[in-house]
């Protein structure tokens, strides 16, 4: 359409300009790392040269293969998963809405590791199960359907809550009017509501895939034992010992993104080939129905499935603060509050390591928030031209591990010749954290707007409101439940990501995720145990109160 | 879809109540057509047209009162029968085209409920699309339609399996006149040659009357009157009835020993009830354009306006404004262009006037 | 001030830090991170790099490191007592780790005393391994073991049911637990820190031998604090920078400062020639993994 | 928001063009609207109404040609102004209500966006929703209101701010001709009021020739006719536009000796032009019901229609019909309701007549 001559919105600039800085410029170092393995010392002397070590490994094809194989099975699961809770979330009335968003939230609070390593106290012989129940599941935890399960557990939120907040604004009406013509519930679900909801479940399941591609913690600690090995435990190997492969590492992780870019390429076929717009200038009344005889099935799913998810985990975690030592198991004699009294004892580095790991992860997420919105709108809505570009952009951060977006940050940000520099201050943290979650507020976002009409947006221009109002006072309060469902997720990830902050993080600043993974370190499992579990509890707070204050003008419950 | 019809009323419903949210909607709806006729429904904006349709169609359940379709009672107190088992179609008011589909798609979807194979299903679309002229545009999106075309998907999926009952909620609203006339047309021909019964809510009294056997008006959530477009026309049962429909002028005339009087002006013995006061309905056709010397009413021409098949000009009758009331204006018909501002003088046909009592209560 | 990256446990760094500060006013910034991620940060930053003073994990960083020339050559006067294997013209070590293994007493398994014991029947499939890809000093170990490319200990290892755990934070956990009996090759002071916690774990040097992890402490050429690292290193190994090494359950570099745990001195060292184990190094990880079935 | 007038053209277009893919939409338009006058768009389904008043608000660039208004180019090569630079109201065919807001919110936008206080703000929301007839339901969500409501909230918010130029897309559409009426005169009396300029889109042309100074009537992208309402009646230019307004029937007559004659019948000398073939435009009012004997025409009654102000009456023509065409058929008013199937005479009046040369390879 002929709209070449209308002026750029400051939308799209600032989208551009805020991806440029927080993913095309890391991402840059990253291509130039692998091209130049020297670029560490500044040279860019034998280029490509060590292309053919990382790629000629025999095993990579295997490794690939398994990537793809642990991204595809993950995603599979955890849209079985997902999508009926997300379902009955979104159109009917379940009790305790929020609290359940809330439980399944929590899983992303629970750093990976930690939740593994629950998992294998739980489940290993002589572990909690044995320890509690008699048995242990050791063979189902160190197998690929083990992995996948874990994983998933740590990755069907993704979905839930893209789901969930797409099919909120599809609503029942498409369905019921799909009833009049003749359609059972089920076909009007299978043929109505899902395909509407494509846009959320698309992108949804685009993160997942991403996530569980790029994943180091669950294959690195179960995989290895059932021989299953992926890329990322080949890209963290390159880093791990001496000597270092950065330029290995980096390869690899092209290679990842490479991967998750097909994923990409695919749901943007899906999204472009039809039309999504539920949300038109007609309102419909889009009352939740009540579950009626369904209610206690549907709250025994829940319970279930939180249950597994987030109370295990939680449980495991409890057992081990709770623990004097890990060798002691679950006695009484054993059992008691000292590690808690440990953190406490250390107040001063615990507070100081949550107040940065919280204030870091509610800037991530309003950055990201703002960032991937801004983002999405320029892709989804606005004609400009280049928009392609932005939409690649905001998915190439998605499958890099979280080093190498690290070393992407450092080689970028700690050149000599930079007047200023956010490298050695705690604002690299932040730059690393939007840069790894940027995905997930612009998926989310991106499938909030194809559920709009365009009309609504055009209205408000034409009613005097600049690009930037009409998106402030339209379009984000349309895209809000999405839009927040994404922050929360940032805000969870970013307050216990491990691997990035380890590497980035400026001297002399520990996040919470450093502060316990350094009690591991120290074989203070107990220890790093409780902050975990204290975290999560305070953390907790945070998305409670945004779901409630949210629920309170309605549109989410 | 078509199935033997039984002489019985295909939709019937008996004191019918609903409320959102303790608001009453509709209240004490009573309604009974029988198979193969056309209920046209008219009524205000906001009036409950739209909720009445949903309850039928199973998208609502009373709050009191009960539903049956072609004796089976539907709705009522511990009877829901679902949507998709009362074998209607239906336009929607705001078309509810799914947006995921293509035009074919949203037309095809109620053959394929139906179970119909796909030669005959793809037959059958491209026979509606083609019936409200957007055969070229069954590959495209919904969403890059004009407003009229989409409406005229919403009727040909609405008509594509031929159900035994079809609901239009405004399904020409959005449509040039032309148009409209074919698919008035069109439609009239396809409900009464597939002896479909159907209810039509429509702002059009002409398409009203042309389609439908029987008319309700509604206002504010209950059926002001129910009878045959003639019925309607002749003998509106009420003077509201008679506005809403815009058959004429409503004057309040007062009795004395002359006979009648308007605002002051002697209108001499028209008949009518024996009563003081009344309402009279006063239609363009009771009245004749006349010498202004011999005319029991005058007035100024306020404005001709073209229609259809003339002029329609309004007239101010003299005499003071009622205080309180609207000056009151009656409208003619001629087949010339009369100048804004001629005074005129009209003669009263007795015989095609129509009373009402008055109720002093109610200020006309 | 001085910044130090350094790869050994927080709480040393950290009260070294205090320590140092305490007694010369200077301050000292620390970054401390696994051997790998330190050294990656290192790569990234060597455009434009701030640290000071590196501590490694990994005697091997300080050959690599002097050989592209990033170090300046210092040897502290409190060196002295630093046995000569322990120190280069550019390294000097802090304190010494040692392989060794760990055993759970709860296990219902004997007490092994040789790394061969692990093989028998008694501790079928109750064996972890540190994936010696991921650690230096238990690449070490399975080359010591290997020499002149014998597998023949790993492949009974790996009849026996031995399995390869990660690093060595998850080899060790399931033996506490109690899901497996004993660490082929652990390191020994986070076993005797656990210990002294009050863990049910036993710490034993085969006397066949071991393998040890210095950790080698280098100041950076770039460096612009080159006095303040010199102090830095001199505190570390004066009496008080070698007794909180000590604390950690590390064995102090000097062989004069007494600790509560076996020193150099009571453990066998096996020898190793770093230059041909280096060399061939991705042949023996290879011949591990296919050995262990990966 | 009100300014000062310029005597100069407030809206005008030169030789627009739009093409979405490769498909032309519009072609070839000019239009020129002076201060204070309202435009009445015209035109079948999907002809391009609500493109070209999308290419007015700025909400799409045209493929060539320009726009101006006030004398300011807004869109032409090389210039785009944007919407919200154009000071304008619209009413959007699909509503364009914002969900999320309630009603006086979405009214309340314009106003929030021309920076009013809040007070006055909130005055003027409740007088503009007042006046479309909603002040009840200020505080309630869009979605919770019937069709007409929301069409209504739709128009409440187009005028609040009182912009210079108002465009409104079939804005009437889901009301009852009731309060259809009402709202043509708010309107009218708000536009000439304020002086506005607008551009009303409708299929009601009752609505277009009562607003409207000029009424453009469209055909498939172009303009077919822009004239006064008085003008377009009258003389419309060509027997499309004529059938589309629905003037009447258009008959092709044949000149012989003895003057015309249609489908064979005589009518004798009416006038018209010299040629041997011709179309006539046959308006209701250029023919009288007469007794069979001396009439010009015969036929039968097809259908008698309450309509407005009278019946509308079809008959159908006597004589052949000519193959390939419809049968023909006229329509007149009659104040008597005339039985189907009866047979009348018609009598033609020459001088209401209307000729227009034939185009042979035009069947009519
Ligand atoms: N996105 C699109 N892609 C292709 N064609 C389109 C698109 N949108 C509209 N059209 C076509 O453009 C033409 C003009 O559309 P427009 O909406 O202007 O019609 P209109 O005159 O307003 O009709 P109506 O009275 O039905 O609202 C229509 O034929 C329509 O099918
Ligand atoms: N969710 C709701 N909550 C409260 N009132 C509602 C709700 N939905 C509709 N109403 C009210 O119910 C009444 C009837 O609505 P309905 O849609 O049936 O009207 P309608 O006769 O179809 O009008 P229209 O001709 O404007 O479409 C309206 O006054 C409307 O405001
Ligand atoms: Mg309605
Ligand atoms: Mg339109």
């Amino acid at each position: 359409m002929a709209r070449s001559v209308e002026t750029v919105s400051p939308s799209v600039i600032i989208a551009a300009v805020g991806l440029g800085l927080v993913v095309a410029v890391p991402f840059l170092f990253i291509v130039l790392q692998a091209i130049f393995p020297e670029l560490g010392r500044g040279s860019l002397t034998a280029p490509f040269s060590a292309f053919a070590g990382a790629l000629g490994d025999a095993k990579l094809i295997g490794m690939t293969g398994n990537t793809l194989l642990l991204g595809v099975l993950v995603v599979v699961l955890s849209a079985l998963i997902a999508i009926p809770l997300a379902v009955a979330r979104a159109l009917f009335r379940v009790p305790g809405a929020i609290v359940w968003d809330v439980l399944f939230l929590i899983p992303f609070m629970i750093p990976p590791y930690i939740a593994v390593l629950g998992w294998i106290m739980t489940l290993q012989p002589r572990g909690y199960l044995e320890q509690l129940a008699g048995f242990n599941l050791t063979g189902f935890l160190f197998s690929v359907p083990g992995i996948v399960f874990i994983m998933t557990l740590n990755s069907f939120p993704v979905v839930y809550f893209a789901v969930s907040r797409t099919l909120e604004t599809v609503g029942s009406r498409y369905a019921d009017v799909a009833r009049v013509f003749g359609a059972s519930p089920m076909r009007a679900f299978w043929r109505v509501t899902l395909p509407l909801s494509t846009p959320g479940l698309a992108a949804s399941l685009l993160l997942v895939f991403a996530m569980a591609i790029e994943e180091y913690g669950t294959p690195a600690a179960l995989g290895s034992r059932a021989g299953f090995d992926v890329l990322v435990t080949a890209i963290d190997l390159r880093v791990s010992d001496w000597p270092i492969d950065l330029p290995g590492a980096a390869i690899l992780s092209l290679v990842l993104v490479a991967l998750s870019f097909g994923a990409f390429m695919l749901q943007r076929w899906v999204l472009s080939r039809r039309s999504y717009e539920a949300t038109t200038g007609k309102p419909q009344g889009t009352a939740k129905r009540d579950l009626g005889p369904w209610k206690w099935p549907v709250l025994l799913t829940f319970g279930l499935v939180a249950f597994v998810a987030t109370g295990l985990p939680l449980l495991a975690i409890l057992a081990g603060a709770l623990s004097r030592t890990i060798s002691g198991g679950l006695v009484w004699s054993n059992l008691g509050p000292d590690n808690f009294a440990a953190i406490l004892g250390d107040t001063t580095g615990a507070l100081r390591a949550l107040g940065t790991s919280l204030s870091l992860g509610v800037a991530a997420a309003l950055v990201t928030g703002l960032l991937g919105a801004l983002s999405a709108y320029a892709v989804v809505k606005s004609r400009a031209r280049g928009r392609g570009v932005l939409d690649v952009l905001t998915i190439l951060p998605n499958a890099l591990p979280g080093i190498v977006v690290a070393v992407g940050l450092i080689l970028a940000w700690n050149q000599p010749w930079l007047p200023v520099t956010p490298y050695n201050t705690a604002l690299i943290l932040l730059l690393a954290y939007c840069c790894i979650l940027l995905p997930q507020p612009v998926r989310y976002a991106t499938a909030a707007f194809h559920q709009i009409g365009d009309n609504l947006e055009a209205a408000a221009r034409v009613f005097g409101a600049s690009p930037l109002t009409a998106f402030r006072r339209i379009l984000l309060p349309l895209i809000a439940p999405s839009l927040l469902a994404a922050m929360l997720l940032v805000f969870a990830v970013a307050t216990r990501e491990l691997v990035a902050s380890v590497v980035v993080a400026p001297v002399g600043v520990s996040t919470i995720s450093t502060y316990i993974w350094r009690q591991f370190e120290q074989g203070s499992v107990g220890l790093g145990m409780a902050m975990a579990f204290l975290t999560i509890l305070i953390t907790t707070a945070l998305p409670l109160i945004v779901l409630s204050l949210m629920g309170r003008r309605g549109s989410l419950l | 879809m078509r199935g033997e019809w039984n002489s019985e009323q295909a939709i019937s419903a008996q004191n019918l109540t609903l409320s959102y949210s303790g608001i009453q909607i509709l209240r004490g709806i009573d309604v009974a057509l029988p198979a193969g006729q056309t209920l046209a429904l008219l009524g205000p904006s906001g009036c409950g047209k739209t909720t009445l349709l949903r309850l039928v169609a199973g998208l609502l359940a009373p709050t009191t009162g009960d539903i049956s379709i072609n004796g089976q009672m539907v709705a009522g107190p511990g009877v829901f029968v679902p949507p998709e088992k009362r074998q209607l179609g239906m336009v929607f008011q705001d078309y509810a085209l799914w947006p995921h589909l293509t035009v074919a798609g949203n037309v095809a979807f109620p053959l394929e409920m139906a179970g119909i194979g796909r030669a005959e299903r793809e037959a059958r679309v491209t026979a509606a699309l083609d019936r409200v002229g957007l055969g070229a545009m069954a590959a495209r999106s919904p969403a890059a339609l004009s407003g009229g075309q989409q409406q005229r998907v919403a009727i040909a999926r609405a008509i594509v399996g031929e159900p035994r009952i079809v609901l239009f909620d405004e399904p020409l609203s959005n449509l040039d006149r032309e148009l409209r006339e074919t698919m008035v047309a069109e439609l009239g021909a396809l409900i009464r040659g597939l002896g479909l019964t159907a209810i039509y809510v429509t702002h059009d009294q002409s398409e009203a009357l042309t389609l439908a056997d029987q008319v309700a008006v509604m206002e504010a959530g209950q059926i002001a009157q129910l009878a045959t477009p003639e019925h309607l026309v002749e003998q509106p049962a009420s003077p509201k009835v008679a506005e809403f429909l815009r058959l004429g002028a409503i004057l309040r005339l007062v009795r004395d020993a002359q006979g009648w009087s308007c605002a002051g002006r002697a209108l001499g013995p028209l008949g009518g009830p024996e009563v003081a006061l009344a309402d009279v309905l006063v239609t363009p056709r009771a009245l004749r354009v006349t010498e202004i010397g011999q005319a029991a009413l005058t007035g100024e021409v306020l404005a001709a306006q073209f229609r259809d098949t003339g002029y329609t000009v309004t007239v101010r009758l003299d005499g003071a404004a009622e205080p309180g009331r609207a000056i009151r204006t009656v409208q003619i018909s001629s087949d010339t262009r009369m100048r804004t501002g001629e005074r005129i003088g009209l003669q009263i046909l007795p015989e095609r006037l129509r009373w009402f009592p008055a109720r002093a209560d109610v200020p006309m | 001030d001085v910044t130090v990256y350094t790869a050994g446990p927080e709480k040393l760094i950290a009260d070294l830090a205090a320590g140092f500060t305490a007694e010369t006013g200077i301050k000292v910034e620390f970054f401390q991170a696994t051997t790998g991620k330190v050294m990656a940060r290192i790569e990234a930053e060597a455009a434009n790099p701030v640290v000071d003073v590196l501590i490694s994990a990994s005697w091997d960083t300080a050959t690599d490191f002097a050989e592209r020339g990033w170090l300046v050559p210092y040897t502290s006067p409190n060196a002295a007592m630093v046995p000569d294997f322990l120190k280069t013209d550019t390294a000097v070590a802090q304190g010494v780790a040692a392989l060794a293994i760990a055993w759970n007493p709860n296990s219902g398994t004997p007490r092994p005393a040789e790394w061969a014991d692990l093989a028998k029947p008694e501790y079928k499939d109750l064996v972890n391994l540190p994936d010696p890809a991921q650690s230096g000093s238990a690449f070490e170990l399975v080359a010591a073991l290997s020499a002149d490319g014998d597998m023949s200990m790993f492949e009974s290892l790996a009849a026996n049911g031995a399995i390869v755990a990660g690093a060595n934070a998850d080899a060790l956990n399931p033996v506490l637990q109690g899901a497996k009996a004993a660490v082929f090759g652990a390191v020994d002071y986070i076993s005797l820190n656990g210990k002294a916690k009050g863990e049910s774990i036993e710490v034993i040097f085969p006397s066949s031998g071991t393998v040890i992890a210095p950790r080698p402490v280098m100041i950076m050429e770039w460096s612009d604090n080159q006095d303040e690292a010199k102090a830095f290193v001199d505190y570390m190994l004066s009496d008080a920078g070698q007794a909180i090494v000590a604390k950690q359950n590390l064995m102090p570099a000097r062989t004069d400062v007494a600790a509560d745990r076996p020193l150099i001195g009571d453990l066998k060292i096996l020898p190793i020639d770093a230059a041909t184990v280096y060399g061939k190094r991705a042949e023996t990880l290879e011949s591990f993994a296919k050995t262990f079935g990966k």
